[in-house]
């Protein structure tokens, strides 16, 4: 390939509408003789509904209805179960509890929908809002993830004996053989709690059913929308041309906006076939912490035996995880989080049951990390603990456990999210450990700035963690490229962007093989209407499958272009090459042909294309991977607290990375420092704050803390290629990857900044007003 | 209750006389009063700064001020800025240091910036930081807008 | 979260107003910066009949000097007051404490007034007018009066003023010579609400004895909390950092009352209050000795 | 939430508890309280609107008294519901003789809060709860010596209810309270 831009640091094709305020987003989208619609929510987290009294909302002027469960009818029906295991899984437990659209007996979270009002405006829909008048029994709610498994304890879901949504084992040679050669082993409980995607944008959607065309438009802040389109079409009786779903920009995603389907996305569309109008809800933010889904909760009991040289002869692990109310997500949470409870070490034996269970909370399902970030938590804070009680330095004991780069593929014995076994295909562990370590100069840290701090008076620490996150997981994605006869390139994908850059890293790969602009694509994503089959933005692997589904699409179009060219350039293929929008033979340039010609010629009018070639400089390709793509990193901190007021500041915060191939470094670069934002607030800041009741305490970002520019340290990103040997372009996902190692790395600079409080962190998120309880209780 | 207000306001030096609401926030008002959707609404309780415009110059939440609270006085809105085919210097650099990426928040960390920056022509980081402080920004952990503020900044200066 | 709906009225001048809050009382509520009771009606949670904008009343935007301090018109904008010179000079405790309130979007809506009248017990102007023993000037229909910032603030969300009452000018008398200042706080973010928060002044004698000091509490109970008892150990003294530590204790422990909620135990807040106490003395008592 | 504390009354036993046991009296007690009837056998119902500076929302549900133990003890259950969002609570009320004609009565309760005002209003709430129970006590005190004051002249008692004002003085007066200490120690 004579032209290179993949790799480069493009700038993004995106930008200049984002920039200007001229990106559609769903809440810009303003249809005529639209409605709008508000939810009426429970307030309870766990009631019987006695009654429900809308007559005074229907009174109000400007509201042109309210509608309960029953208004629904035939209509009503659960969502779909989105990830089911798969019956041939053995032994594995599964109650499968999804979501309804409107409550119709039991509220079983806080923030459910009772009722809908459609009025004229959204102020009055709020108006009418406050004047259904719910007549509840309430019930006590389930919270406690261990307690909740009692016999006799309050359930959830009734026609269920238990609120045990789920339960597997998985097994790694054996844990108790090992456990017996174990020079060490140590034992711990760690609690790993709730925070929110709380992505910019709250979701929303809009809908319009045109009655004429028997067709029904839908705008959805939604990371899946051809997913969505396949279900709603299914639900609504009308075949998938009949739907069509666009994902415009959407502000941020982060996992949440996949959840399909949402109640409102089941509402909507009935109302605006029903009412015969458009229909517009837009999530306000208290409702995002009410109705959106969230992540993290889980309890964990982790045993780890080891040598007394430090090597991890095995690792046992109990987990019981919150799926909340109901579990439309299955096990996908769980599963990545026993995917990375032995991180990137080489470990013969594991152990692992898992329980999930149903609580009167708001549903659980993947936020940025979906379940990795708490098991590499578990197993780097073990490894801190036994490197202590042995007595060893830490850096020693991750370099003797890592797989070594000849062991890839390295096969896990257990399965992981895709439910096909867990297989490492690439990595090349230690040099990048290594890069981390020389670039933070944890030696020098260690023995000038730290002593020199401390004498100051100065409490600082240091924290480096290696992480591996499974990526580019399957089914497939599918691309379509296509020339213009202006010579311009069209090109579609299945999924949208929330913020991936996916029109500019994507332009990369197909301005490569066609040698035009990346200025000169046009590449549209999440719209049904440009692409039929996919899945959609998630599990950090649309560079990785989508990737290589554009690359599929690309390369087939050049071969188009090069049989077409040679056969009107009287040349043969091996002596044309593609330069700027031109098809030229190699020694001749004045012989040559432009892209746009050959988009015309390969489209006639009259005549005929010959048999066995098809119309148009056009192809559609799609690629599924066996396995999913390892990517590896490795994450320090140094961050200095005050033991008085538990404030916290991060002053050298070092990533290396290792994506394999990276389309584009600038874009690499960006998710890096947001998924560290993130992991930042998981660390120390964002906490989702239940009761015993069930009742959310800081629905409103003034008491949800997401970090501000002032809490970011500068962070250095350093990279590492070691190529996925299973996919052409050789990528490896890194969307959720910053967010993976942070909460691990910051207790460990904690715990080595506060050496005289003999610390020890096995839970997060943190905070002051924690820290103070762990550092004071011994005063208590 | 029967309640309409005359407003007259000027929005990107264009003027408007609109009847409206009293209880109409500003951020509304712009959206879908006006068609200025470049404005973005991100919380309704003045944290995370996505709403951001200029009234009389200075940055303020317009999900924080009912729209009668505007009359006769000047707004400006992202789309005052600039056009795809003639951004601002300081959208430009954003685009050359990819400060955005869904760039839902970006148009109030703009609005934010444009006056600071004539105030603060050559900042250092940490006054960048506290500059932005008031919008919140989940995508970039802000990393690369301190460096399109910089970049700006040489680029204005 | 749209707001209930409302009566809108913009007054052009203060008799309009003071008719409006007579007409309608505790139905009308004043819409001066907004910037806490917008949040509070997007939420539902504040739905007053009738608004009465004071937003278009010019006149009530000064700052000037008065004897000595400073009176500030009850419209004055936190961003005004945070670049004025004459607060900087004759108020520096006020100058320091503005950049610390919320961010720059809320501060150069919110004003001094609209701040002080919401008397939200975390608010630093709340604390520091109260330890600067500010004078608040009240007018209704009956005439205007002058109320001591200590009788000002009588609770969460609530001052001594009458529905008819409106405040239009805050007086910040200033401080004797050899006086010494601090506001230390602790917040999550540097503009959350402060977890815990002190606002300290100390006077010297030629001698270096303590003749006056202050500390008002924020976030510690359901109004600025005074702990006069701890200041008492230190009039009279020459102070020294066994008194500053025995202050400290004395003010955690007996004095505030502050109240739990998901950021903070009311243990933690003690615990805040000591060590912040003693940082803010510490450096009152350097300013004060820097003033000689 | 948990909510417990003390407060002396000056009053014999017999005459605190029967002070309680007034619908009247506790009507007045109860910030903002518009109605309160009894329903049933130790029943009431009640409407509340509660105001806190500009925050006011009204309350209506159900006051239940049991486990009467005259007159030492009793349990009092409240199950309050509007639009801010609910409030539920259950509370052990134990009145014991101090002799010298005052009782002591402690309490001990769990109260739950929903809604809007645990989701967003969180960070006053437990200020609000101090306010309010200090607001109740202070309305009790009062009703308790004019009960005194209206059998000693033969009359019907005349109970003030608390208005934001009356609160309002009350907490005034602590806060003076601690500034003229203040002013005292300094003059002397």
């Amino acid at each position: 390939m004579t032209y290179k831009v993949i790799g480069k640091r493009v700038r993004r094709v995106e930008d200049p509408r984002l920039l200007t305020g001229g990106a559609l987003f769903v809440g810009d989208v303003n249809l005529p003789d639209m409605l709008h619609a508000a939810f009426v929510r429970s307030d309870y987290a766990h009631a019987k509904i006695i009654s429900i009294d809308t007559s005074s909302a229907k009174e109000i002027p400007g509201v042109v209805g309210v509608y309960t469960a029953e208004d629904m009818g035939e209509a009503w029906e659960p969502g779909p179960p989105l990830v089911s295991p798969p019956p041939s899984l053995e032994g594995v437990t599964f109650n499968s509890c999804r979501q309804v659209p409107l409550v119709k007996d039991k509220v079983k979270h806080a923030g459910e929908i009772i009722a809908v009002v459609v009025a004229e405006s959204r102020y009055i829909a709020e108006d009418a809002v406050e004047e259904v008048y719910v007549d509840y029994e309430p019930l006590p709610a389930v919270t406690d993830l261990e307690k909740c498994l009692e016999p006799g304890h309050t359930l959830v879901h009734d026609e269920l004996d238990s609120n045990l949504a789920a339960h597997l084992v998985q097994n790694k040679g054996d844990y108790e053989a090992a456990k017996k050669e174990a020079d060490l082993v140590i034992k711990r409980k760690f609690k790993l709690d709730r925070g929110a995607a709380a992505a910019m944008e709250n979701r929303g959607i809009v809908v319009d059913w045109d009655q004429k065309n028997q067709h029904l438009m839908v705008w959805d802040a939604t990371q899946s929308p051809i997913p969505i389109r396949n279900g709603l079409a299914g639900r609504l009786g009308l075949r998938t041309h009949q739907v069509r779903v666009v994902a415009p920009f959407v502000g941020g995603g982060f996992g949440p906006k996949i959840m399909m389907f949402y109640a409102e996305e089941m509402v909507l569309p009935w109302l605006t076939m029903k009412l015969n109008r458009p229909v517009k809800w837009i999530e306000d933010r208290k409702e995002n912490f009410y109705a959106t889904t969230q992540e993290r909760e889980q309890v964990q009991e982790v045993e780890m035996a080891l040598s007394k040289e430090g090597r991890i002869l095995g690792i046992r692990q109990n987990i019981i995880h919150d799926t909340g109310a109901y579990d439309p997500y299955g096990l996908t949470i769980p599963l990545n989080t026993q995917s990375h409870s032995m991180g990137p070490y080489d470990i013969k034996n594991y152990s692992s049951e898992l329980s999930v269970v149903f609580t009167n909370k708001i549903i659980t399902t993947p936020v940025r990390g979906a379940g990795r970030p708490q098991g590499i938590y578990i197993v780097e804070r073990m490894l801190d603990i036994a490197c202590r009680e042995l007595e060893l330095d830490s850096r020693d004991v991750r370099r003797l456990n890592f797989i070594k780069p000849d062991q890839f593929p390295y096969d896990h014995e257990i399965i992981d999210q895709a439910f096909t076994n867990l297989v490492f295909d690439s990595g090349n562990y230690q040099p990048a450990y290594d890069k981390a370590i020389e670039k933070i100069e944890y030696d020098k840290f260690i023995n000038e700035d730290q002593p020199r701090l401390r004498a100051e008076g100065k409490y600082v620490g240091i924290g480096v963690v290696p992480f591996i996150e499974t990526t580019g997981v399957g089914p497939y994605e599918g691309a379509r490229v296509a020339i213009e006869p202006s010579g311009k390139i069209s090109a579609a994908t299945g999924v949208g962007t929330q913020g991936q850059s996916h029109m500019t890293s994507f332009a990369q790969i197909i301005a490569e093989q066609l040698s035009v602009e990346v200025e000169d694509i046009s590449l549209v994503s999440g719209d049904t209407a440009e692409i039929h089959w996919g899945t959609g933005t998630f599990a950090s692997r649309g560079a990785v499958v989508a990737g290589n589904a554009v690359l599929a699409a690309a390369s087939d179009v050049r071969k188009k272009v090069l049989k077409l060219a040679s056969k009107i350039l009287e040349t043969p293929e091996d002596e044309l090459e593609l330069e700027g929008g031109q098809v030229r033979v190699a020694d001749i340039p004045d012989k040559s042909i432009s892209l746009g010609e050959l988009a015309v010629l390969a489209n006639p009018f009259r005549g005929a294309v010959e048999p066995g070639t098809e119309p148009g400089l056009e192809s559609t390709k799609y690629f599924g991977p066996a396995y999913g793509a390892t990517a590896f990193g490795v994450h320090g901190m140094i961050l200095e607290v005050d033991p008085e007021t538990m404030m916290i500041k991060i002053h050298k915060y070092v990533t290396v990375e290792d994506c394999g191939t990276m389309l584009n470094p600038l874009v690499v670069e960006g998710q890096i420092h947001g998924g560290v934002s993130m992991g930042i607030g998981n660390a120390y800041y964002e906490k989702l704050h239940f009761d015993e009741n069930g009742q959310l305490q800081n629905a409103s970002l003034a008491d949800y803390l997401i970090v501000g520019a002032t809490e970011m340290p500068h962070i250095e990103v350093y990279h590492q290629n070691t190529p996925a040997p299973n996919n052409k372009l050789g990528t490896k996902g890194v969307g959720e990857a910053g967010a993976i190692p942070v909460p691990a790395a910051f207790a460990q600079a904690l715990e080595n900044a506060l050496p005289n409080y003999d610390l020890e962190i096995t839970e997060t998120p943190l905070s002051p007003n924690r820290l103070f309880e762990l550092l004071y209780r011994q005063e208590d | 209750m029967d309640n309409t207000y005359e407003l007259n306001v000027t929005v990107n030096g264009t003027s408007y006389q609109e009847t409206v609401d009293p209880r109409t926030l500003l951020s509304d008002f712009l959206r879908d009063g006006l068609g200025l959707t470049g404005t973005h609404v991100g919380c309704e309780h003045g944290v995370c700064g996505a709403c951001t415009v200029l009234l009389n110059g200075e940055p303020v939440r317009s999900c924080l001020i009912f729209a009668p609270q505007v009359q006769g006085q000047e707004i400006m809105t992202v789309e005052g800025l600039g056009t795809v085919d003639d951004m601002h210097p300081l959208q430009e650099a954003f685009r050359e240091a990819h400060a955005l990426q869904c760039g839902f928040c970006t148009p109030g960390i703009l609005t934010t910036l444009l006056p600071w920056l004539e105030e603060n022509p050559n900042p250092t980081e940490d006054e960048i930081r506290e500059a932005i402080s008031g919008n919140l920004c989940r995508c970039t952990g802000y990393q690369h807008i301190i460096d399109a503020v910089k970049l700006a900044a040489e680029q204005m200066n | 979260m749209k707001p209930a709906p409302f009566k809108y009225y913009a007054p052009h001048s203060i008799p309009e107003v003071l008719d409006l809050l007579n007409e309608h009382g505790y139905d009308a509520k004043i819409l001066a910066g907004g910037q806490s009771l917008v949040p509070m009606m997007n939420f539902r949670l504040v739905q007053p009949a009738v608004l009465v904008d004071i937003n278009f009343i010019p006149e009530l935007s000064y700052i000037e000097t008065h004897d000595k301090g400073v009176r500030l018109g009850a419209m004055v904008r936190h961003s005004q007051a945070e670049k004025d010179t004459l607060i900087k000079e004759h108020a520096p405790l006020i100058h320091e404490t503005m950049p610390q309130i919320a961010t720059v979007q809320i501060r150069n809506r919110g004003t001094i007034g609209g701040s002080l009248a919401h008397a939200d017990p975390s608010a630093e102007l709340v604390v520091v007018s109260t330890a600067l023993e500010a004078q608040f000037k009240i007018q209704n229909q009956k005439g205007e009066r002058l109320i001591p910032a200590s009788e000002f603030f009588v609770g969460l969300l609530m001052t001594s003023m009458e529905p008819e009452d409106l405040l239009v000018e805050v007086q910040i008398p200033p401080l004797p010579s050899g006086s010494g200042w601090s506001l230390k706080e602790v917040a999550r973010r540097p503009h959350d609400f402060a977890l815990m928060g002190v606002a300290a002044i100390l006077t010297l004698d030629k001698k270096e004895i303590c003749t006056e000091a202050r500390m008002v509490y924020l976030s510690a109970g359901d109004g600025p909390i005074s702990a006069p008892e701890a200041a008492n150990m230190l009039i009279g003294n020459k102070i020294t950092n066994e008194l500053i530590t025995a202050a400290a204790d004395k003010a955690a422990a007996d004095e505030i009352d502050p109240g739990s909620d998901i950021h903070a135990t009311a243990e933690f807040r003690r615990h805040l209050a000591n060590v912040l106490t003693r940082r803010a003395l510490e450096e009152a008592l350097q300013r004060a000795k820097d003033e000689k | 939430m948990k909510v417990e504390g003390e407060h002396l009354f000056n009053g014999n036993q017999q005459q605190v508890w029967d002070l309680f046991r007034d619908t009247e009296v506790m009507a007045a007690a109860l910030p903002g309280t518009k109605k309160m009837e009894l329903v049933g056998e130790n029943t009431y119902e009640a409407v509340m609107n509660v105001r806190v500076g500009p925050v006011a929302g009204e309350f209506s549900g159900q006051l239940v008294i049991s486990n009467e133990d005259h007159p030492n003890s009793y349990t009092m259950t409240v199950d309050g519901r509007g639009k801010p969002g609910f409030l539920k609570g259950v509370g052990d009320v134990v009145l014991t003789n101090q002799g010298a004609n005052q009782t002591l009565m402690g309490y001990t309760g769990e109260v739950q809060i929903g809604g809007k005002l645990a989701a967003v209003g969180q960070r006053l709430i437990d200020t609000v709860a101090k306010s309010i129970i200090n607001q109740a006590f202070e309305t009790l005190d009062n009703a308790l010596e004019e009960r005194g004051k209206a059998e000693a002249e033969g009359r019907k008692a005349d109970y003030q209810q608390s208005s934001e004002g009356d609160y309002a003085a009350t907490v005034a007066k602590d806060l003076i309270k601690n500034v003229l200490k203040r002013k005292d120690s300094e003059e002397s």
